[in-house]
């Protein structure tokens, strides 16, 4: 196995794509000259030149509908379309929600639509309030979307694979400071399918749930807990929307009692979601109520020490985790 | 005008290569568009269609005239406004007449109604309701048989109001940055629901949006089928073999409301007047018989049967079941 | 008081607060010379002229930023904007998130921003797709909105003039099925604050909780429950965020079981954020897990009997109100 | 050009009224913008400023040029690369310099940081993150400045990348379409990030954005704060008396990277040198000389001054405190 970062894991990931089948083409801005703003393309269009590697103007509205109707064409093509951030996606929405999440329905299954969007999502440091949103539970909302979040190299490799390889419009969302996060990766192909979810720690006292780059803070959560002899189970649903329910479902019935990180804001986000399946769907299971962590209900401001303190931290969410355990200290 | 033909001897589409099998299709083309959306608006009326239903009545020629130029692997994308060109490429109105009345033998199976025919065997690609936002789309499928080595053309209508949305100005930039073989069709009739064009656009030509990209760009008289079909040849021709984008303003008119809910107060009845005296179809259809092509008999027999056929149609529409409900739930992924 | 239609509620609303305030104007799609698309606007560019009732392209970003940048000034100007639906609004999703919900933050409360995005929402009549969405969970997600529904005459009158009193901004979303419905209305003024609820119908068995045209649907659901002997409340937050929660506390701690009823789509919903609320902090009053009777999770189709099925039903919301009261017919 | 001087016995600015203290605040204003960013990207390095820090050297002409043009009740938008055009405005240094360094007497109190600057006193309206985002902004306070019967004039700088943007364009149309007081800054210094303005944009004039609307437009030497100033003012007699836009492309460039995070591969050392013989300052600081307006003494001695002020605002940012956590949750709504 090789130690790759998760910006290199995702870029062999679409190398291979882009080896294996000739319709996969990636387009966005800097994506190609530059090697992406965050270098997940690096030595792409190198490789493959312009005709797949290809720099668009600063234009997201337009670019994704050229993928869209690229992806609906239904001879062969399979736009992975890089957004510099999720930030920016927003000026694309009209055409992932209007347009690629509902060419299928209103053609009564007449169109396919192979298409990625993939880029960064979420605060990263310092960058205030335009630039630091996590967006994912706008898109799990809509019908028609795939939405993923993978949080370790080989999540990250496996699951955009399998996102390339789908017929659906996919929502991939990584994030900015996980980029340089290193993690074994398998050198012979494999792929992680979606709406499968994965135990990222064992546990039996409770179930913290996170994803992308949560994940880390939930498992140093856990870290800090076995301190005080709590074992958490952390769990990574990978993909939110379709989401891996039984999974989750199954470690509450363990546990009891959960807590979910996100850093997201509160108000009907997917931590929401998740807490309301789970309140809903395992509700004679539960020891307390489901409690949440989340990025503050505000937009990001930039001094480093109250971006520190809208963020979540493993500090809080051990916290949480003693409220659900009844735990004063 | 009928000095002048009996001078030349010649029809004004003699360097066209048109048959006259050809000429007498695109005829019956717009009057068969024509008929049934005459019945289209009965049926609105009576409750048998809803939600929104725009009509093509006066534009019939802005549809015919481009889309008899195209070949069997181009392509289409057009608005909410959508059973004319539709039903130019042959989308049967059997079909069609069922998608406005909801039911599952529609071409779209009762999923889309009205503003969003889809019929992809015949490179029908829809039918879409957000203002501007299938313009890009278009570009896209461009960029796919681009991409795939194809020669296809990929046609984009959209209405004058629909140029000023962001999305579209963004993509004439990267269709002519990326040479892409797309066309796009703008069927300027004069309004954009109750909004004439000199409240909403800015400017005097409609096609001086494409001049800063220095695109390939003019105007042409939408009320004629022929002058449509000469302009799109030329635009097809260099999209296929340069490939490179085109923008064509089509000077048209609409002869009804926005949508079936339009009263219309926004312009005089002797405006409307002036426009049908330059009716496409009966123009076209008395230049037909000047040069001898049909006789004035021949048309209304091809007037009666078409609408034996529309009235068919609606038997059809009306005898057809409505989707099952199993199919709530499918096609949301694939 | 006089029996007015919604629309001329609004329209009421409107009419009194350009009255009262000269920088108050209205601009969107078709308001002046057509009187508007569903004749919200009727009349007010007669009275008020081609300044302060403007016509607009269809360029919904454009024109949100426009408004925005207006507000912004700081003269006295505060705009209404009328997105035509608002479907059409996520054209413009990046002028309202991006720019309106964090300007006056990202200034430390330099900016105000006084402005009022307001339009028909969710699915009406067989309109298939594109146009039939509801989307207030999207922007409740927001920090920065305020996101308010009206269900009445009454209500939308006094709910829209707050709205424009308001210095923030302020998403006001109403209903094309809805413009018709008459209702009482005081000739005399009056103002309905932001964030408070009210109680549509007292009960004391179940918690039916609905806005704007779910109210109607859970009032009839209300009365086919009484021929049970089973005595319903329903309560409209009418405000979605801020959420009046006390009065929704207040009144499971007294039924102790509740049902939403919502026309957007079930996945990270305002519904469900109210649900998780409920369970997390009336955990220990409820007696069965909140019930949800949501849009089907699908793009809305256009054939009337698949369009019915999809949507919310009196039926629907009864059928949940004995399963929350473990009741078997 | 010495000869060209010596001929005409006039400076070229004699047409402008512009009297030698202004001159030398122009110039002062641009050294003052170059010495602070130059000492931004030092603290930058060190860790003192976080994010994204883009910087405006380079381009100093065109928003001093544009700014010293202003009165006191106009406003000013511009994008992410905000600081030139604040401190030209008056924004102090040592607010500007606390707001990189994220402390609350910064100018937005810390809670914006580099790229976003808001001096709402002194009409500078920020300071925006998207590209293309703000355009309509600075349309709608020159539509709110009409409205209320001011002669106030709205500038708004964009990037030629941010052209492109879908939004921008629907901004020119309304802002034609309503005779609205705005001026567009096209700060045009040949690339968006590391993509080179050839490879972006169809065309080859990038003021012909704005010729399809028929609005005033025209390009100008963005190395040059004379002619920035003398084709503003222009610009602004036009939308103060007449209530009409104008789009103006700067040509201008910019020495430094994208941001502090930008390798700067795209583009040649050669390129750079080139353009740094055209410096706005370097060039201005000559011309003062040559006419006897100031000496190259009295220069150093500004160029010893600024960067003391520049080392005291650092030692101010440096000194003062973070925000207090309560303000996380102020400011959310008003
Ligand atoms: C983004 C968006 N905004 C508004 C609407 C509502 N609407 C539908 S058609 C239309 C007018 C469009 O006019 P034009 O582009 O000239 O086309 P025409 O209807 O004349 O064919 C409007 C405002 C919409 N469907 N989408
Ligand atoms: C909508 C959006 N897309 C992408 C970005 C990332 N980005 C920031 S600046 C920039 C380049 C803009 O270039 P230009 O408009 O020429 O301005 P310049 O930076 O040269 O001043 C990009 C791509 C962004 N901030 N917003
Ligand atoms: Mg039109
Ligand atoms: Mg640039």
């Amino acid at each position: 196995m090789a130690l790759l970062q998760i910006r290199e894991a995702l870029n062999q990931a679409i190398d291979e794509e882009m080896e294996r089948d000739s319709g996969v083409f990636i387009m966005g801005e800097e994506v190609a000259q530059y090697n992406g703003a965050y270098k997940v393309t690096q030595g792409l269009w190198k490789k493959y030149g312009d005709k797949r590697v290809i720099d668009t103007p600063i234009t997201e509205a337009g670019f994704a509908g050229i993928g869209i109707g690229a992806a609906l064409t239904g001879i062969n093509v399979r736009p992975i379309v890089e957004m510099m951030t999720w930030n920016f996606a927003i000026l694309a929405f009209d055409q992932i929600i209007n347009h690629a999440a509902k060419a299928r329905y209103m053609s009564a299954g007449q169109f396919k639509v192979p298409i990625v969007f993939r880029g960064p999502n979420g605060p990263a440091h310092m960058l205030s309030a335009q630039h630091s949103q996590a967006l994912e539970s706008m898109m799990t909302h809509i019908p028609g979307l795939i939405v993923m979040t993978p949080s370790t190299p080989y999540d990250a490799k496996g699951m955009l694979k399998s996102a390339i390889r789908d017929d659906n419009p996919v929502i991939f969302m990584e994030s900015e400071l996980m980029y340089g996060i290193k993690g074994e990766v398998p050198e012979s192909e494999y792929l992680i399918p979606i709406g499968k979810g994965d135990i990222k720690r064992q546990g039996t006292d409770v179930t913290i749930i996170a994803w992308t780059k949560m994940v880390a803070v939930a498992l140093k959560a856990a870290e800090l807990l076995e301190n005080d002899g709590i074992h958490a189970e952390v769990i990574d649903p990978r993909t939110l929307r379709p989401l891996d329910e039984d999974l989750i479902l199954e470690s509450v019935k363990k546990t009891n009692r959960v807590v979910i990180v996100e850093d997201a804001w509160p108000f009907a986000s997917v931590g929401t979601e998740i807490a309301h399946r789970i309140h809903t769907k395992a509700f004679d299971y539960l020891d307390a109520p489901v409690e949440k962590i989340n990025s503050a209900d505000i937009p990001m401001p930039y001094a480093e020490n109250l971006e520190h303190e809208a963020m979540p931290s493993p500090e809080k969410v051990v916290t949480a985790v003693k409220k659900v355990l009844y735990r004063n200290n | 005008m009928k000095e002048e033909k009996k001078k030349t001897k010649q029809p004004r589409w003699s360097d066209l290569n048109l048959t006259n099998e050809k000429l007498i299709k695109m005829y019956h083309s717009m009057l068969l568009i024509r008929r049934f959306e005459e019945r289209a608006a009965q049926e609105y009326g009576k409750g048998k269609i809803g939600g929104f239903c725009h009509l093509y009545i006066g534009q019939e020629a802005v549809g015919v005239g481009t889309i008899e130029a195209l070949r069997e692997d181009d392509y289409i994308y057009t608005s909410y406004r959508d059973h004319g060109q539709a039903i130019a490429r042959g989308v049967p109105i059997n079909e069609s007449m069922a998608e406005l009345f909801g039911k599952v033998t529609g071409i779209s199976k009762g999923m889309g109604g009205s503003m969003h025919f889809y019929d992809i065997e015949k490179g029908f690609m829809g039918g879409w309701g957000i203002v501007g936002g299938h313009t890009p789309l278009a570009a896209g499928t461009a960029f796919a048989t681009k991409y795939q080595g194809r020669d296809s053309v990929t046609i984009c209508f959209l209405g004058e109001a629909a140029t000023n949305q962001g999305v579209f100005q963004e993509t004439l930039n990267m269709a002519e940055l990326w040479k892409l073989p797309v066309i796009f069709i703008c069927e300027n009739n004069g309004y954009g629901m109750g909004t004439a064009i000199s409240r909403a656009v800015a400017g005097d030509n409609l096609y001086e949006k494409a001049a800063s990209y220095m695109m390939n760009r003019g105007a042409v008289n939408g009320m004629d089928v022929i002058e449509m079909y000469r302009e799109i040849s030329k635009a097809i021709t260099i999209a296929r073999t340069e490939f490179k984008p085109t923008f064509l303003e089509a000077r048209t008119y609409r002869y009804r409301g926005h949508s079936m809910s339009d009263p219309g107060q926004y312009r005089t009845k002797e405006e409307i007047e002036e426009y049908k005296k330059l009716d496409p179809i009966e123009t076209f259809g008395r230049e037909l018989i000047e040069w001898n092509i049909v006789t004035e008999a021949d048309l209304e027999k091809m007037d009666e049967e078409i609408k034996a056929e529309v009235l068919k149609a609606v038997e059809f529409a009306d005898a057809s079941p409505q989707p099952p409900l199993e199919m709530l739930y499918e096609n949301v992924y694939a």
